[in-house]
């Protein structure tokens, strides 16, 4: 392979440079049906699970179908989203804020073969490219981060968990039959680049050991004031060691029992590693969190099981927790609940009940002052 | 035939969800037959050797990426993060595996004219993989070596018209919801909004001048569809401040079981017979909606536009028409002294382009955190620190009661001194004079 | 006066000494009626403002009579209270946990007379001994402290205070015509004694000036790392002092922009007086606690007026606000609504409103981390 | 004549409520004219030169008390706060004025005899003036001299049976609702519980072991009537575990308008006729109230026993029979980090004497505090400080999802090392043979 010039020429970085441009306007890209009606959209309809259709005061209409996506795709598959939006929509094709594929006509006839060609395509391996669903009251696409196929921080893969676990709810991402939208969120690790601290369902891949120390390493490129102070619960101090080979280097030490495995001490000092593939690392999972300020407040998200661990290729025991939590909400909270409004209607102490999941004691906040907020000062808890 | 055996993985292709084992093993494929004779810029078995890495985390348990390092365009400080692998050996086609952030369209929408361009631009410099997108929005390209990185820069930003979008300590891509585009609900112009915000902090966006990131998301109305009061350190809001527009017929409709409650999107069970009272009004958190006879009614007063009835009756009831948008600061993620969400720091506000007063209270903000917030603390963080006071303070903004959710319950008040009659400076010697010791 | 002994010997301070004895024995004191039916209530009904009936399996009834009163008494007044309890109720009498009386007979013959018999006392000003009242959906009697009847660190008086109050809300004493029982408070400093921080409507004395620092008495009475430790904002720090005379102290310096006000040096250290007639003391007034668990949990006061001046004798503006926060909660709320319930049902931005009260910057709470979570973080607000 | 004039304090004379002021004139009368010859051991003038120096306060808007200093009795760590009056030459009887907290009857019920002597005893060793009852509980004796301290404990405890109360960084007095005396709602023995946990653990009330005050409450019920759960360290309530027991009759009776409900609580304002779904059923917390029928139902396994519907109609319902109490820790006043209600740490335990059980986990916890606790820290504060798992460890206490309000909301778990498979000591040589730098 030789390497091709852009054009841009190393050695006068500033010629012809253009910066600052920002995106293309958004205008550019819209289907027209969309730029005619712009703002003056009347009311809209869920036809069937993954296909809206939306009304404009000009008595237009588009129908859009949405259609799952492993976020992760490769430009072939890109590729193939232009042909069929090509072929169907006018060469117009949108993204979700949850990484679903929305496919948008102007008419109804338009609807029937775009459905049909979508559901047809397949991966060799036989799941589907395109399956429509996501709306309404079910689950939708999961948000989700880079795992091991890219972060250096992950605590579990996320490409994996989202796969496994869309596979075992895939009836709810093509149905709506649950109480209200039920949104899950995964992150690779505590930084929560997935958001899952507002989602109905989270799980957060998560260390358990604190890290070990690489002395030699840790001397040559990382800066000990940093890593002290990087380290929220004062676990870290600065320390001098020997190294086997006899010479002094200035290092850390870990106050294991104050470490909380949050690993920003890795982040700001890559010597300073966390992972554990020995039973260390896993995820939790996390619930009752939203975004929507519909009927109640947005809220957090709470820490529901405290460890699972890392099985891959399919997770089966995160799975399978997943399952039991939205059967128990399927079958327990009311239209229009949602997963946390249910579980505060019939109190946390009766949701580990009807989930069948343990409350152990790491369930307990203890973590800084508004921890006693979350403990109970009340006698109105159920028995 | 693959490069690496990857049994685990192989797993993952089975079952119905689209598999994304199955989407890079495509990738790779293509790229190995390399139909159209792309001159590829970076190793062809990139996505090989990614299935190979993964696979071996699959089997220990453990991520073998390296922290990136600096690598980035000229005069930019974001929109690249470095990667390279702990096996470069074993996988060479990923030793250096840098992703590059794509300042995505506002809204996500695209024309496949622009796509395929993005798409041959990607597959011949980089590994042709992809994050549609990221969680903060952008293009999120997946995998390429450090030469590659000003080639890509300059041919997305000459033949593309398209920027990068932000990573460090700066503003970060700022992303909305569809809006007006296709959402009756939309307040704001949000698409609008994020278009114009991001053209405006260009340079926050490329060079990093704060003390750590800094979110904009903007949602058209409290449904709140990219997650901005949870996701973004400033986060718009759309909003009406007059009266739900009510459409009595289809009420009455709804009613009457013509119309399926909520569009349709419960439709998948038999929730019984549509009753208004059970469904909206009893809902209604504010319990400000009733029937009279057959005319729904709505004290506008003592709604909280928290949607409930909208999203309920659709095609009866619709926002209002004195629109605007709410702003909330601070929302982050847990790391590392817990989550936070946006907490309210003006109710209402005009939003109409050129967004003159939002930028104001923006720039008074950012000059503010600039100054104030210390290294690698969040502005929410900062707010917490000086206090949601100081922060109004700063922005010269009013102080209204709806910025608090509850008032106070320690008293614990730290008056001022000017504003306490006869000041503080007093002497012992007058004291003692009336209370002796 | 002569100095009689009581057979204390202070030379032999163990001689007879009896200790740890506790109180008597509360079944000593129970009405006949009371004993014989321990435990085996059925149930009770409130005949009319503060008078109540209870009804036991046996058949049995007692009658019960509460009385306000100043809680401050003499035992003048108690030993009047022993002969109407003599008189009409076989000797026995009760408080309660406000500071009220209670007078007991065992059948409804009774109740006339007694009722009589209280009414007609007053004391020569003018004001009732015993005004008959505070049960049910009413005011009761305020919880209070000491004030500047005996307490070193009050910024305002709790008898007086509450006195005026209650003046003005004799008629909510007496009568059951508000939506929920509401329970007032008041204490004379941030100390709280009196509970404030859990009470419908509460009232605190408190301070808005820094401690002046006595050095001269300093030295001679405190130690310096006590003053020091007592301050919760680390406002204040050691320091050394030149006297006029010329002598060099041990002393402290006060941080004034640090200091809220809370008293806690003076408490450890007498010679960091916070008092200020001259403008600096006066009260806050707090609203929406409650400590019952019915229908909802127990919920602390919140500070709704940042500032009252002392305005001895009567408290005119505290008395007028106070008035207009029962007048909007009895106008506004629900059957069975407490006011902080009332008050987080129409929103809090809607309470100043209808109270019209000013909502002020020092009603952001600004302390602690805690503080965040009384800010909102939601656009379900009202306009 | 009056001593002082008190024309400022002579305004709280006025109007209907009963005046303390005139209470004190009362007794400064009585005392000047000293009909039954009593051999004051204070000065006669004590409740002048009260009225006289609380007239000053009025004046200049300030105390005039000192610090106390160390009075009290001999033995003793509390019961006694000492107070003197910082203008002692202009007020001389009250130039000492100590407060005496006698430790009153549990659920404060009285023979007219033994208050008598009270009475007589206060007014010949002190100042006649009482608060009934401090805000803690005890019978507060406003106002004696130092050398009337010992002979007023002698007295009270040769003569009344009767010992001093708490202050200090003692056990406070405990106290407890009516309970069972009078009061169907009791689910426990409110007023023994108080009586017997007062004598088992009088050397902790009497002799100062602890880090601060600590305060026992007992309520008999959630209705919360001695407020234990806002304003005692350790607070009792009782509850029933079982089911409410209903009068279908009365239940009618209630729906037909024959009983008031809320026991007529309500009776001062016309509030219409009752509604048992208004009213009650769509006001009880937890939905589980229906009517089926004239019949009234009940799910009690999902009552949180809030109390509302038994209060709503105590004539048709009533707690259930198997009782015991919750036990709550930590409630205090807002000085110094906010004020705390009390946290569940025992959701039910039984509470019958001699309540062997409780006083176990007590001890318990005393002993922890005493160890653990810090100079002037309330047991709350601790509580905070270790966090509630390692209360519930130091009481043995079973782990139960009861004790949250909800889980936690962020990820910062300590795990122990026992806990993580593999354990913590790991070795860099091994990790970097897995990861190269
Ligand atoms: C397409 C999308 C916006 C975009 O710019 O991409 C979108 C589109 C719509 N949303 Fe949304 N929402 C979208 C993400 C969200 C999110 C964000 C998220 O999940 O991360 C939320 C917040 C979720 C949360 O609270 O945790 C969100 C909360 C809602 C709600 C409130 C639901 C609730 O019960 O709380 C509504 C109202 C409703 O469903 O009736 C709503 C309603 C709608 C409507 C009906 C608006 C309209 O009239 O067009 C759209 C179709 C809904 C549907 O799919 O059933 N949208 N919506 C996003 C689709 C994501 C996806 O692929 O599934
Ligand atoms: C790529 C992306 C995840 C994804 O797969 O989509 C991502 C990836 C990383 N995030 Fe993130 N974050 C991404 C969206 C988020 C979000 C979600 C959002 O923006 O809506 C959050 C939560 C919201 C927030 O901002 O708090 C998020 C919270 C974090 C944090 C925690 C920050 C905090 O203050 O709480 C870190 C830690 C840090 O900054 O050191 C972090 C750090 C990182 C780093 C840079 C880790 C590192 O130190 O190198 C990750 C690089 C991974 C990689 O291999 O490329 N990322 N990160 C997302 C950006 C793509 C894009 O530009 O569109
Ligand atoms: C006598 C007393 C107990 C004692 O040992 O002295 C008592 C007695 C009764 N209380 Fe109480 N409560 C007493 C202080 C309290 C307190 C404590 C306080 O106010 O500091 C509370 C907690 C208040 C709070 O939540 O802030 C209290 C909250 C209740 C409630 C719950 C009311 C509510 O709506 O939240 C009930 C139930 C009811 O009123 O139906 C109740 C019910 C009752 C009943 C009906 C119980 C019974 O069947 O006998 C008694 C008569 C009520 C009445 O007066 O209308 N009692 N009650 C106290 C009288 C104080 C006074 O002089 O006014
Ligand atoms: C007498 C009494 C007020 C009254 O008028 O009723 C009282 C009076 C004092 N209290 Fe109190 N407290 C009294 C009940 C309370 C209560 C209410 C309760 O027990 O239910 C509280 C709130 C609940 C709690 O315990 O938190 C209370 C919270 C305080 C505090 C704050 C403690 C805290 O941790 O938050 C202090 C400050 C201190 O301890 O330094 C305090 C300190 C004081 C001192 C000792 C101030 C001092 O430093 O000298 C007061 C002596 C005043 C005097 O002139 O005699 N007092 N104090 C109450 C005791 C009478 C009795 O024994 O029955
Ligand atoms: S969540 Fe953690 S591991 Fe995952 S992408 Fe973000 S920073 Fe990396
Ligand atoms: S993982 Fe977090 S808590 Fe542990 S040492 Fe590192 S920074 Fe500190
Ligand atoms: S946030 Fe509101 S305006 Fe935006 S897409 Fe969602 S529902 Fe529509
Ligand atoms: S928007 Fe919400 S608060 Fe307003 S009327 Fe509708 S349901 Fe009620
Ligand atoms: S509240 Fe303050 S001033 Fe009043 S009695 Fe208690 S400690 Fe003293
Ligand atoms: S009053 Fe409180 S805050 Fe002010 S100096 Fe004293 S202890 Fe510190
Ligand atoms: S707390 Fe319960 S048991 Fe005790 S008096 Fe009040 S209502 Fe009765
Ligand atoms: S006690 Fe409360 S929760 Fe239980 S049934 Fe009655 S109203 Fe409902």
């Amino acid at each position: 392979m030789a390497f091709i010039s852009s054009g841009y020429d190393p050695k006068q970085p500033m010629k012809n440079r253009i910066t600052d441009i920002g995106p293309k306007h958004f205008k550019d890209f819209l289907p027209p049906v969309l730029k005619n009606n712009y703002g003056k959209w009347l009311y809209h309809e869920i036809l069937e699970p993954g296909i809206l259709m939306h009304k404009a005061e000009s008595g237009d209409e588009v129908y859009t179908i949405r259609v799952g996506s492993p976020r992760l795709m490769g430009v072939q598959t890109i590729r193939e989203i232009c042909e069929i939006a090509d072929k169907h929509c006018g060469g117009h094709v949108r993204w979700t804020t949850r990484h679903n594929v929305e496919f948008m006509v102007d008419n109804k006839d338009k609807v029937g073969p775009l459905k049909e060609d979508l559901l047809s395509r397949k991966h060799d391996a036989g799941s589907y490219k395109f399956p429509i669903g996501g709306t309404g009251a079910g689950v939708t696409n999961i948000i989700h981060t880079q795992g091991w196929v890219h972060c250096h921080t992950a605590a579990s893969d996320a490409s994996g968990t989202v796969k496994a676990v869309m596979d075992d709810l895939f009836e709810e991402f093509t149905s709506m039959r649950l109480p209200a939208p039920l949104r899950l969120s995964m992150a690779c690790c505590v930084n929560m680049c997935g958001a899952v601290h507002c989602s109905d369902i989270g799980f957060v891949g998560y260390h358990r050991k604190p890290p070990i120390v690489d002395h030699f390493t840790l001397d040559n490129i990382c800066e000990v004031p940093l890593a002290v102070a990087a380290c929220p619960t004062a676990a870290i101090r600065p320390t001098k060691v020997d190294l086997p080979d006899g010479t002094k280097v200035n290092s850390v030490a870990i106050k294991n029992e104050r470490c909380m495995f949050c690993g920003n001490c890795y982040t700001m000092c890559p010597a300073l590693p966390l992972s554990d593939g020995k039973g260390g690392d896993g995820l939790i999972i996390m619930v009752g969190g939203k975004v929507s300020n519909r009927r109640s407040n947005p809220k957090f998200s709470k820490v529901v099981v405290d460890f699972v661990p890392n099985e891959p290729p399919r997770w089966p025991t995160l799975v399978k927790k997943v399952h039991q939590i939205v059967e128990a909400y399927s079958s327990g909270a009311r239209k229009y609940e949602r997963l946390g409004e249910w579980a505060e209607r019939i109190g946390w102490e009766r949701f580990f009940e009807v989930c069948d999941l343990e409350f152990t004691w790491h369930l307990i906040d203890d973590f800084r002052d508004p921890a006693y907020e979350t403990w109970r000062q009340t006698t109105n808890f159920k028995f | 035939m693959a490069k690496h055996k990857t049994p685990l993985l192989d797993e993952l292709e089975k079952g119905p969800w689209p598999s994304f084992v199955s989407d890079i093993k495509r990738e790779a494929e293509s790229r190995t037959k390399n139909a159209n004779n792309v001159e590829y810029q970076i190793p062809v078995d990139v996505c090989e050797d990614l299935l190979g890495v993964l696979e071996l985390s699959y089997t220990d348990g453990e991520t073998h990426w390296k922290h990136g390092g600096i690598v980035g365009v000229f005069g930019y400080g974001g929109g690249v993060i470095g990667r390279y692998c702990d096996q470069p050996e074993q996988f060479p086609g990923v030793a250096h595996f840098h992703t590059v952030r794509v300042n995505q369209p506002s809204g996500f929408y695209y024309s496949t004219d622009f796509l395929k361009q993005l798409c041959d631009l990607w597959e011949f410099r980089g590994s042709g993989l992809t994050n549609m997108h990221g969680s903060t929005g952008d293009i999120v390209w997946l995998g390429t070596t450090t030469p590659q990185l000003e080639e890509i820069f300059y041919e997305l930003t000459h033949k593309l018209d398209t920027d990068l979008g932000g990573s460090g300590s700066n503003l970060r891509t700022p992303a909305s919801c569809l809006g007006m585009s296709r959402c009756q609900y939309s307040c704001i112009d949000a698409q609008d909004l994020c278009h114009d915000l991001t053209i405006e902090y260009q340079d926050f966006l490329h060079r990093p001048a704060f003390p750590y990131k800094f979110k904009f998301k903007v949602d058209g109305c409290p449904n709140g569809c990219v997650a901005s009061i949870a996701r973004s350190d400033l986060s718009f809001i759309g909003l009406w401040k007059d009266n739900i527009r009510i459409d009595q017929e289809a009420v009455k409709a709804y009613i009457g079981g013509e119309i399926k409650p909520n569009a349709g999107a419960h439709s998948g069970r038999d929730w019984g017979k549509f009753d208004i009272n059970k469904e909206v009004i009893d809902l209604c958190p504010t319990n400000c909606m009733w029937m009279e006879g057959n005319t729904l009614k709505i004290n506008d007063k003592e709604c909280n536009h928290c949607m409930h009835c909208i999203n309920a009756l659709p095609r009866a009831l619709r926002i209002g028409e004195e629109t605007g948008c709410a702003m909330l600061l601070g929302a982050k993620a847990p790391i590392l002294d817990g989550a936070q969400m946006g907490t309210l720091i003006v109710p209402f506000i005009k939003c109409e382009a050129p967004y003159t007063e939002i930028k104001d209270l923006i720039e008074k903000l950012f000059e503010f955190w600039m100054e104030e917030g210390k290294n690698r603390e969040r502005v929410g963080e900062t707010m917490k620190r000086v206090g949601l006071y100081k922060i109004l303070q700063v922005m010269e903004l009013e102080v209204d009661a709806r910025v608090v959710q509850e008032p106070r319950t320690n008293p614990y008040i730290f008056w001022k001194e000017e504003e306490v009659p006869g000041g503080w400076d007093r002497q012992i010697e007058d004291y003692r004079s009336r209370h002796k010791m």
